[in-house]
């Protein structure tokens, strides 16, 4: 298991959103949680159009508007003003969850707390009796769309692993996650477990898998 | 002669009992009615139900409209946002009841509640804690679960756009549970920035057709929630 | 029963259409089935404003246009050329039966091959073995519409009551019609059964009640 | 670059196979995207099972499908309209199957589809014989029917304007099932009166996002279906 007090390796949160970024394909649609999955927009190789939808409304979400472009009313499900491009479409929340529920989008990018080998997610609740619960579209994200990728720190901030053998936090949905972005590796969730498909510079397999709780393979070059 | 204009505010949410459901438009600030639901304040009914996506933010709108006690319970997918604390507290202390539905499923029971569909099947939510104790069937080998639509007494919304009618028109994604929360309530209330004359809205393009819509009340400069929580405003 | 040759007597078509009109209030909701529930439209007294859904997409369905204005992509259920009124919306499939299922509709006038006395209505099927069954909207309509109304005959052309104690052919729906209109008189079906509500000039309640297949009585002036 | 147009009317139906399921657009002739179902013809295949209001008039467009002997079975409301032939002869005579949906229950399961909704309850076709054999349960003291999402392999369309992304408008009535059966399909192909640049498309008034469509074919001057039919065209 991972030591607190490592010294910190492998990608930054932008190079996290980077490698993300490289992955997704020209003509994709694409929805973006909150956090680290926000900023993978802005690294799209040059040459891809890939359309964003945000689940309050909007297909073709933009970036952050100037300060005198900027409305209130035009926001994402960070609730932080965006931009629409040309070609965008708004909706009632029933017709964007069409869209979710329905299959029709291709890509999902989220957080975690912790994503199990058989790729259940854990990302609304520490299950804390304190805590306020909130769900927002995490479930019906997970539930719908065609590929879902986790994009986390391989560990958290004292240093527990957050790939695991089963996930201990409640539920977001089960066997849902297809492929993790963690500052140390791109980790696919396969029928057998997980399996490194990329370690970030400067990292090698035994780094990751001291820190992985689960059993973990790199995957064979053929 | 069909005018679904009424003179003042007060008008706009008359009849709003004590025990009432109320569906509240908005994702965030987005289309939140806040000057209706400041009226809601002071016309001061208590133990309502509360749908809406949030629990508001600072002490304004939805925010003060719990804080004023008047709200029993919330039926929402997002009660933990920024610059939240009243229903965090309350809900801390047990003082208000809490239904979390995912957001999907949130919106899917609005419409159904709307087009008179009583019970639909989603994927959304099984396998998590928010399917317990709910009926389970599977269909093309997943299971699914139960949800049930939502109907509300009232619906108050904020929209862009009206005419006489209660055709609708709306701002971006201020638009968001608007349209399907006039479709689900008894008497829909509707604060408009800007009334028009009937026929200047594109058939094509109206979001809200009139049939769903009872009351309208011009409110041309509406505050600007993130504003007045930024300020410190409290109300009332 | 009645007898086939009997003199034609009270309301004609016209008739049956503009003692409809004359119940339906300034503001409503209405949906106008095929037949002589259009004609219902053209009788609407002055300074009454009703709007008109039809079931395939438009709310504020004005009357037939002009040649120079004629759309065949503007029609009605029954796919004759429409207008839209100012004010008119347009939408899809789904979000119409929004409007008939949700109960948004304030009153529906529908054709009828029977009503019962517990409101029972067929009007869609004779149940003939070769004939093509059509339902087109109004099983939806039935179940959803806050008032039904049923413009028909008393009688059919062969003089058989159209006003039965129990419906012989397949239903439309249970329970669900309100008020009949026929050539002979404006019955209200009651939980007591049929209701003679009003008399077409020159009819008498004997002549009704000779034509009609269930108990039928007259309302009590009171 | 996303670019859903085609070059040919063969590239847009290119991949409906035998046995297919196809939604095709249209309440009687208003939407049929009647150039699409022609190229169908041409294309020729077998058993299709076809979800439409109707079953098309004279001898063009659906009947003229119908007639070819490609359907296998109809799902529609209402078979039976003026000028429809083909399709009755066809049925008396045991020859294509016909599952009877009610028009609202049609759309709502197409929706469903759509939406990722298996199954839900309506209270329409309780206690007629299009109810026989469902499940039916009781809602608020009254009887509901079970009733399925419905998807299909492919859908196709007709729409007024469309840009290259595949965000559609409809014109007037037109509109019909086509925007839900966008949503239902694997593969949605559309004839487009006219294809403008992107951004011509006003974002508040987008009735079918482009993420709903898949090809997307320009037939800048449809044929009228009721000329056709009264000038007794046959296709082919």
């Amino acid at each position: 298991m991972s030591k607190p007090g490592d010294n910190p390796r492998g990608w930054s949160r932008e190079e996290m959103a980077q490698r993300t970024a490289l992955d997704i394909p020209d003509g994709a649609y694409v929805n973006l949680g909150i956090g680290i999955p926000e900023m993978v927009a802005q690294f799209i190789p040059a040459g891809r159009e890939v359309i964003y939808h945000t689940e309050n409304g909007l297909l073709g979400m933009g970036p952050e508007p100037s300060p005198d472009n900027a409305d209130p009313e035009l926001i994402n499900a960070g609730k932080k003003m965006v931009t629409a491009v040309p070609g965008a479409a708004f909706f009632h929340h029933a017709d964007s969850f069409v869209m979710i529920r329905g299959g029709h989008i291709d890509l999902c990018v989220l957080g975690a707390l912790q994503v199990s080998q058989q790729g259940d997610l854990a990302n609304w609740s520490t299950g804390a009796p304190d805590a306020i619960p909130a769900v927002g579209g995490a479930m019906d994200l997970v539930a719908g769309v065609k590929k879902i990728a986790v994009i986390t720190q391989h560990t958290t901030k004292d240093g527990h692993p957050k790939l695991v053998q089963a996930c201990t936090y409640p539920l977001t949905g089960k066997a849902v996650v297809n492929r993790i972005y963690t500052n140390l590796a791109v980790v696919d969730v396969e029928d057998a477990g997980f399996v490194v498909a990329e370690l970030a510079p400067g990292v090698d397999f035994d780094f990751v898998r001291d820190r992985t709780e689960a059993p973990i393979k790199m995957r064979s070059s053929s | 002669m069909i005018d679904k204009r009424v003179d003042t505010i007060a008008e706009a949410v008359a009849g709003i009992a004590d025990g009432a459901t109320v569906m509240i438009g908005g994702f965030g600030e987005a289309g939140s009615p806040i000057e209706l639901i400041h009226a809601l304040i002071d016309l001061g009914p208590k133990d309502l139900t509360v749908i809406n996506n949030n629990t508001g933010s600072g002490h304004v709108g939805l925010a003060a409209l719990i804080a004023a006690g008047q709200v029993a319970k919330m039926i929402c997918s997002y009660p933990r946002s920024l610059n939240s604390k009243v229903f965090p507290e309350l809900y801390r202390a047990g003082k208000i009841e809490l239904e979390l539905v995912p957001q999907g499923t949130l919106a899917e029971r609005i419409r159904a509640g709307g087009a008179g569909i009583p019970a639909f099947y989603t994927r959304t939510s099984i396998n998590t804690p928010l399917a317990d104790g709910k009926k389970v069937r599977t269909f093309a080998g997943k299971e699914h679960v139960l949800e049930f639509g939502l109907t509300a007494d009232f619906a108050l919304v904020k929209c862009q756009t009206a005419d006489r009618y209660g055709n609708l028109l709306f701002n971006k994604t201020a638009r968001n549970y608007s349209p399907i929360m006039c479709t689900a309530a008894e008497v829909t209330v509707v604060q408009a920035r800007n009334i028009v004359e009937v026929g200047q809205i594109d058939p094509e393009c109206v979001v809200t057709p009139g049939i769903f819509v009872n009351r309208l009340f011009n409110v041309p400069d509406p505050v600007v929630e993130s504003e007045l929580v930024k300020a410190g405003t409290q109300y009332p």
